[in-house]
């Protein structure tokens, strides 16, 4: 039939809603710009919701694929369900697109034609972390992210490009909201700058009681995928005034689908949207620009051949999928600070790291 | 020579600074009715409970039937048939009389665990009979298929008594079995014990019923504060002027 | 090193204390009344919100702080009078299951009404300064209202259960109701009060925490987990038990994490260390609890063996 | 003596629940309608295994969910290093989680009550954190599992209606085989030392070796079920092992009926169908699944099976009702 | 004191009393005897209204107390030594006996739990004890001074010397006799019949939930008699 139907799989309840309702968001807004249509032929939505439980997104996926027969499907929120979700849809044969998570393995030898990650790979944020840092001469940096997957690629990805000095790793419990240790920990290293990957919820914490330690005058410091517009940075109020962001968008970034998009959000939401939303409202657009250039959704070729091309206009301006299926993108610096116009702190763009930066394991991708 | 069914020695058992056993020596003849009484807290259930392997004696060592069981625990000693009451009853609370019984008999034919036993069921009409002669010898007959929850006081304590006996003990240890039990009961009960079991199976009595007491037993032993007092055939227990003045009275003399 | 030391003795002091505070309605409901009340984080995570709430419509923070304990004990009130008291007579599973249901409800209709993302809960200027310590140490003032707080709590508990005569009854009531009311207590009044007192006590914790954690939906699920083997290794009942587990877990989770891996570093491979290091500190709680539990089955100062 | 004797119910009630699945699936054409079949089966034997320590031998584990990860991780390892046969992962799983099992049992058996509850939670959250913090089995963003159990050849078990079979079969035998052990006069054991352990003592029945056998037994048979899970969803991860998922069994049970033979799969099929119909109809569905599971609680005393029971004893006319 | 007119309880759907009429005056010591299971306890708990579908009327002081919580009718002076002791397991032995108190100052109830002391020593050596930890004997004696403890006008007791030793029953048949000369009201359910004989006013046999033989000490002792053929001695 000529409907385009696309299940989205978000982690809308329990811990992790806080991405899930973001990406949520963006691409509802996404659809809603575009009239309902995707590539003009009227499109469906399913949202499925995984509550973040690898076993729970396999099954959602499973209805996907084999009841709701769709023909894309955006999601998952994070990458422990990234996993087990990636196998039997790209089997299936329907397209798989991330709207936020991109772990190592998918992006090097497992990498599959039907697999499109359309943020970054999770690794990237540092890797450009590290190339700003070495840049700045910054060469005593300490690092705190949660003992987890994506930490550990956090700190994977620092490593390859940081030629300083990190004086010290610590890994946190991934259930663990006080902070008061590492603060103590942080101060008595004294080191230039600090690094923390603190997603979710655990970043608002982290952030505050970095203010409320009084290390901010001591110390920079740089996060990933922990300060975000609106819930994220209400949260934390004043102190994250000043904090450090590592990201592949901006909302101020000066191009005319992002301004579409910022204002469009604005419109509908009340806030400055998020690092996520982008992401997943990006996600519907590449679809949409697919479908169009396909000429429908009936020959499968033709489609991965249009997404593959990105023939759409990314809310980051430049933007490029790579041999496998990865972004080619510019990485920016950002800053949090006050916007005057909507009246509440902002991640800004403070200087671009690098252009076209590609990730370190699309040469193990067999992919063309 | 015969050794006597049980045998302890120097028994002591402390808690904390209470001495609650000290040093006490009793031995149970084979096939006879010794009473253990004493004033409350002297010590009886404590000793039952050090027989029983429940709990450890700070000294002391106990034999059965001329074996040393010091170093055995609870289960072994049970195993080796050495059976006791509870003077707050300890029943299976969740399950039917019936199978509280049963349970009993599965005890006395199977007690321990075997590998089979996983998959296997038993004929259980093997012991239905012998269930039902418990049931009619303890008149629980009409409450056979309720839990012990809904039983009074009197036939609870009644069904703690029967299960002791169909686990096929080889000595038994009796804490106050006639507490509890309304006096045509308690009549019953001693009837039972003096055809039923008084020359087979040796038993320790503890009692607070004199008459009861003195209609059973064929030695008495009378403990006080964790000593024992006095030891002996039930006429001179009755006659001793230091039994008279700790222990017993007349209850209707107020 | 010194300083960083004691810093960081201070830090899981902080931390115990912030734990007791929390675990302390739960030793009333849990341990003294021996109702498992698994939404007793829910309570926490109430009261937190309340008092991000509050603060935003009276502007004090302190003020914030006693409303939400108000608050969180009405619904404590509520919660006992329309559901719990059915549920003393039956099984803890029983317990289990229905307040397993509240997290649920609790968690859903605070992410409906204040979404799924945290809330800014802040401190008020004259609270968030630094205190100058000896040993050059300087600590958060809010840190340590925090130990203050949770030390008052702790004292007044104990007072409470152990030597009034509400304690007693309540303790009593705990292993048989029938009798309590037999002797003239009106004891399902007083496990209500307990109850909305327990709830009390939730609600301020999470007041108080709510500057200090994350105000988010389910954050009362990891606290609660904390809060159950505070009191549990504590020894049921146990205020002093409590207090003292508490602080040992605060000590043992700060210092394993502060230290363990250039602990480890000094035996191992740095790699190894690094590799071990955090997954050991995040498993010292629950090693800690299965070594105090394995050798003192009943808890560090347990009150008295149940039934 | 606990229960009717006979194996026909849970039989009956299982075959109706396995055979709801398929008929679904035909009926509508989606295959997907197998897929949360799969999963509640798999519940389901999880469930019983939990029912067996938790119902019968009145051990109430926190920390169950352990041995769906090991079973889980066992099974993987197996097959991403080239051993996909079911016929040698069963009996490594069955032996790694049984004993896994015997570990915990041993030490956390030393307590009973809520320190029962609290130990088994802590022993399995440390295995939790060292699945999360292991890179070599891919961390917290756990494992992909390439191959699925091969059976025989000519096993396809990528067809839907063949693995279906696969786990419909399985499950069935496994919770056949946990109906078994509590029929059994081990299952009278069990309840004896259960109801009361110092009488138990007493009487000469080995307290300690009865519940430790029931735990390994319950261990393996999780174990089992884990091995199923990692094939169901082709992925191993650490939150198979985590405090809720733990949490989650034992509502399953209790919301089915603790210490009842059929609880456990009622339960799993309302946990599982119930969870996923209300997901369907909106993201909050927690929030409608609470009240539920309150109700069931205050209002039905054995849960599911208890109320399934009353029905069926006001539906059928005095025949049997009562009296024995 | 206490009227029983046609009452019935029971348990559950299963009924134990049958139109149980008693009448327990003011001042007076009553008993109430039976074989085991025949409703003696269950009557005690129809008293609190700790039974289910209870039909009929209990007077107490010539009020109607069917229905009141269990808490007020204690208030009202009655208080309860119960069935198998229930002592409160996780208090000490003072704990126990100041948790029932009723007493307002702490002095007052700590001259009250000296006077249970006076009356049982053994209870003083164990003071701190838990109750758990105490012997059987012990166990009953606190039972009986938790139940003094609330002040009573109106002293039930049910199988309160249970597991005494004779020299301790005999004090306890003491003190009894000497609250009956201070004008309480008491019900005693025991076996012991000789002492029951001697202090008793008025005795009740009940048989399978009814009162089936009421008398006094002279009719109760009867050899061959009535009420001696109903307890089956
Ligand atoms: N576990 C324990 N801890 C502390 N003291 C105990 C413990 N068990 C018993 N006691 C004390 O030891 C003494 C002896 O108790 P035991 O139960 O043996 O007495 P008994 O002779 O059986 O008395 P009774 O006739 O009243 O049953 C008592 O004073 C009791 O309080
Ligand atoms: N909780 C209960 N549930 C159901 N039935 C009960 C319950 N308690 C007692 N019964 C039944 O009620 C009847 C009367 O019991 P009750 O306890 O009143 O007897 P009693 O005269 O006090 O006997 P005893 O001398 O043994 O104490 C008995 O048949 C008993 O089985
Ligand atoms: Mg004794
Ligand atoms: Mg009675």
């Amino acid at each position: 039939d000529e409907t385009v139907d696309v299940g989205l799989i978000f982690s809308l309840s329990g811990s992790g809603a806080v991405l899930g309702t973001e990406m949520q968001k963006g691409a509802d807004l996404a659809l809603e710009i575009s009239g309902g249509k995707l590539g003009g032929l009227d499109a469906r939505f399913v949202y499925e919701d995984d509550q973040r439980k690898p076993d729970v997104g396999k099954t959602a996926a499973e209805k996907l694929t084999r009841s709701e027969k769709v023909d894309f499907i955006i999601g998952p929120s994070y990458s422990n369900v990234m996993m087990a979700v990636h196998t039997p849809v790209v089997r299936s044969g329907t397209i798989l697109i991330s709207p936020n998570p991109a772990p190592a393995d998918l992006a090097g030898k497992s990498c599959n034609e039907n697999y499109f990650a359309v943020p970054f790979q999770n690794d990237q944020p540092s890797e450009a972390l590290g190339l700003y840092l070495n840049d700045k001469g910054i060469s005593k940096v300490f690092v705190v992210v949660p003992n987890y997957q994506a930490g550990k690629d956090v700190v994977d990805g620092f490593k390859r490009t940081f030629k300083g000095e990190i004086v010290s790793e610590i890994y946190t419990s991934l259930e663990q909201n006080d902070f008061s240790a590492e603060m103590t920990e942080i101060k008595s290293r004294a080191p230039e700058a600090v690094l923390a990957f603190m997603p979710g919820g655990l970043g608002v914490q982290f952030v505050k009681q970095y203010d409320q330690a009084g290390l901010k005058s001591q110390a920079d410091l740089y996060t990933i995928f922990t300060v975000f517009n609106g819930v994220s940075l209400d949260a934390i109020g004043a102190a994250a005034d000043g904090v450090y962001s590592v990201d592949q968008w901006t909302y101020d970034l000066d191009n005319a689908a992002n301004q579409e998009f910022v204002t469009a959000y604005r419109a509908k939401y009340g806030t400055l949207p998020s690092n996520f939303a982008a992401m997943a409202y990006d996600a519907v657009r590449l679809v949409d620009g697919a479908v169009t250039a396909a000429g429908g959704i009936e020959d499968k070729d033709a489609l991965r051949k249009a997404i593959k091309a990105a023939s759409f206009q990314s809310v980051r301006g430049d933007f490029a999928f790579n041999n496998n299926q990865h972004p080619i993108h510019s990485m920016y610096l950002a800053k949090v600070s006050q916007d005057d116009e909507a009246g509440a702190l902002a991640v800004k763009r403070e200087a671009l790291i690098v252009e076209k930066m590609v990730d370190s394991f699309a040469g193990d991708c067999g992919l063309e | 020579m015969t050794h006597p069914a049980l045998d302890m020695r120097g028994i002591t058992v402390r808690f904390g600074g209470i001495l609650a056993l000290n040093e006490v020596n009793l031995s149970l003849a084979p096939g006879s009715v010794h009473a253990l009484i004493g004033p409350n807290g002297a010590g009886k259930t404590t000793l039952v409970s050090v027989l029983s392997g429940e709990r450890r004696p700070n000294q002391g060592t106990v034999s059965l039937n001329g074996r040393d069981i010091s170093g055995l625990s609870a289960l072994r000693r049970a195993r080796l048939g050495l059976t006791r009451t509870y003077q707050l009853t300890a029943l299976f609370q969740g399950l039917s009389l019936r199978e509280n019984l049963l349970l009993s008999l599965v005890a006395r034919d199977q007690p321990s665990l075997s590998a089979l036993d996983i998959f296997r069921r038993r004929d259980k009409a093997r012991h239905a009979a012998e269930v039902e002669d418990f049931l009619n010898r303890f008149a629980l007959r009409d409450k056979a298929g309720e839990k012990p929850a809904s039983l009074s006081h009197g036939d609870r304590r009644r069904l703690e008594i029967a299960m002791a006996l169909a686990s096929g003990p080889e000595v038994l240890l009796l804490d106050e079995p006639l507490a509890g039990l309304s006096t045509s009961d308690a009549e019953a009960l001693v009837r039972t014990i003096n055809e039923g079991i008084r020359g087979r199976i040796p038993i320790l009595l503890i009692e607070h019923d004199m008459d009861a007491v003195f209609q059973l037993s064929d030695e008495i032993t009378v403990m006080v504060n964790g000593t024992v007092l006095a030891n002996g055939k039930p006429d001179e227990i009755r006659a001793s002027p230091e039994v008279q003045a700790a222990y017993l009275s007349e209850e209707d003399d107020f | 090193m010194t300083a960083l030391i004691l810093e960081q003795l201070l830090n899981g002091l902080q931390l115990g204390v912030l734990l007791f505070l929390i675990a302390a309605g739960l030793t009333l409901i849990f341990g003294v009344m021996d109702f498992i009340n698994l939404s007793h984080g829910s309570l926490f995570m109430l009261g937190a919100y309340f008092a991000v709430l509050f603060q935003g419509l009276t502007g004090s923070f302190l003020f914030a702080v006693g409303l939400a304990g108000l608050a969180v004990c009405l619904i404590g009130l509520l919660f006992e009078v329309l559901l719990v008291r059915r549920l003393y007579d039956r099984s803890h599973l029983d317990h289990v299951l229905v307040t397993y249901g509240l997290i649920l409800v609790a968690n859903e209709s605070v992410s409906i009404v204040w979404g799924a993302s945290p809330v800014f809960s802040g401190l008020p200027g004259e609270l968030s300064g630094l205190v100058a310590l000896p040993f050059g140490i300087s600590y958060p003032l809010y840190r340590l209202l925090v130990i203050a707080v949770g030390i008052a709590v702790a004292a007044l508990l104990f007072w409470l259960v152990k030597e009034t005569r509400v304690g007693m009854r309540v303790r009593a009531g705990a292993t048989n109701r029938t009798i309590v009311s037999v002797m003239g207590v009106n004891i399902s009044l007083l496990f209500t009060m307990v109850f909305a007192f327990g709830a009390f006590l939730a609600g301020l914790a999470g007041a108080l925490a709510g500057p200090l954690l994350s105000v988010q939906p389910g954050m009362g699920e990891t606290v609660l987990i904390l809060s159950f083997v505070v009191v549990v290794i504590g020894g049921l009942g146990s205020i002093k038990g409590a207090l003292l587990a508490a602080v040992m877990v605060g000590l043992i989770d700060t210092m394993g994490r502060a230290f363990l891996r250039d602990f480890l570093s000094a035996f191992f491979s740095p790699r190894v260390a690094s590799e071990a290091g955090p997954a050991l500190a995040s498993m010292l709680v629950y090693i800690l609890m299965a070594l105090i539990l394995f050798f003192r089955p009943e808890g560090l100062l347990p009150m008295q063996k149940r039934s | 003596m606990m229960t009717r004797d006979s194996a026909l119910p849970v039989l009956l009630i299982l075959a109706l629940a396995a055979g709801l699945g398929p008929l679904g699936a035909l009926i509508s054409d989606d295959p997907y309608i197998l897929s949360i079949f799969e999963r509640f089966l798999i519940f389901a034997v999880a469930a019983s295994s939990l029912n067996l320590i938790l119902g019968y031998g009145g051990m109430v584990s926190f920390g169950h969910a352990v041995y769906l990860g090991i079973g889980a991780y066992a099974t993987g390892l197996l097959a991403n290093a080239g051993y996909p046969s079911l016929w040698l992962q069963l009996p490594v799983v069955v032996l790694t989680s049984g004993f896994a099992a015997f570990l915990i049992g041993m030490i956390a058996l030393r307590t009973s009550g809520v320190h029962f509850i609290m130990i088994t939670l802590a022993l399995a959250q440390i295995l939790y954190y060292l699945a999360q913090s292991s890179s070599a089995f891919g961390g917290d963003d756990g494992m992909v599992i390439y191959e699925r159990s091969a059976l025989w050849p000519g096993y396809d078990a990528f067809d839907p209606w063949q693995f279906y079979g696969f786990i419909a079969v399985s499950a069935l035998v496994l919770i056949w085989l946990v109906d078994v052990v509590v029929r059994s006069d081990f299952g009278r054991r069990l309840v004896a030392v259960r109801e009361n352990g110092q009488r138990a003592n007493a009487l000469g029945f080995d307290v300690m070796g009865t519940r430790l056998t029931a735990f390994v037994i319950a261990g393996a048979v999780c174990g089992l079920a884990g091995l199923l899970l990692a094939n169901q969803s082709e992925f191993a991860t650490p939150g198979y092992s985590n405090w809720q998922r733990s949490g989650e069994l034992l509502a399953v049970v209790i919301l089915g009926g603790v210490g009842t033979r059929t609880g456990p799969v009622w339960g799993a099929l309302v946990f599982v169908v119930v969870e996923h119909y209300l997901a369907s109809v909106t993201s909050h569905w927690p929030i409608l699944f609470g009240p539920l599971l309150i109700l069931i609680v205050l209002f039905f005393h054995q849960g599911l099976a208890g109320l399934f029971d009353s029905l069926g004893r006001r539906l059928r006319p005095q025949t049997g009702g009562g009296a024995k | 004191m206490l009227i029983f007119d046609k009452v019935s309880a029971g348990y559950g759907q299963s009924p134990v009393l049958f139109g149980l009429d008693l009448d327990l005056p003011s001042g007076s010591v009553s008993t109430l005897l039976g074989k085991n299971g025949m409703g003696k306890t269950t009557t005690v708990r129809t008293i609190f209204g700790l039974t289910s579908r209870i039909t009929g009327d209990i007077v107490l002081n010539g009020r109607r107390i069917n229905g009141l919580p269990a808490h007020q009718i204690a208030r009202m002076g009655v208080a309860l030594v119960p069935e198998g002791r229930q002592v409160f397991p996780t208090l000490t032995v003072v704990e126990n006996l100041v948790a029932t108190s009723r007493d307002v100052t702490a002095k007052a109830r700590a001259a009250a739990v000296q006077q249970i002391f006076e009356l049982f020593p053994r209870l003083e050596e164990r003071k701190r004890s838990y109750a758990n930890l105490l012997s059987g004997g012990e166990q009953q004696m606190l039972a009986i001074g938790r139940a003094l403890m609330t002040r009573p006008r109106f002293l039930i007791l049910d199988e309160a010397t249970e597991g005494l030793a004779p020299v301790i029953r005999r004090e306890i048949w003491a003190a009894l006799k000497r609250l009956k000369e201070e004008h309480y009201t008491i019900l005693v359910i025991d076996k012991s019949l000789k002492p029951l004989c001697k202090l008793g006013d008025r005795h009740n046999i009940i048989r399978k939930g009814e009162c089936v033989w009421t008398g006094d000490s002279e009719g109760l002792a009867q050899p061959e008699g009535e009420a001696m053929r109903l307890l089956g001695v």
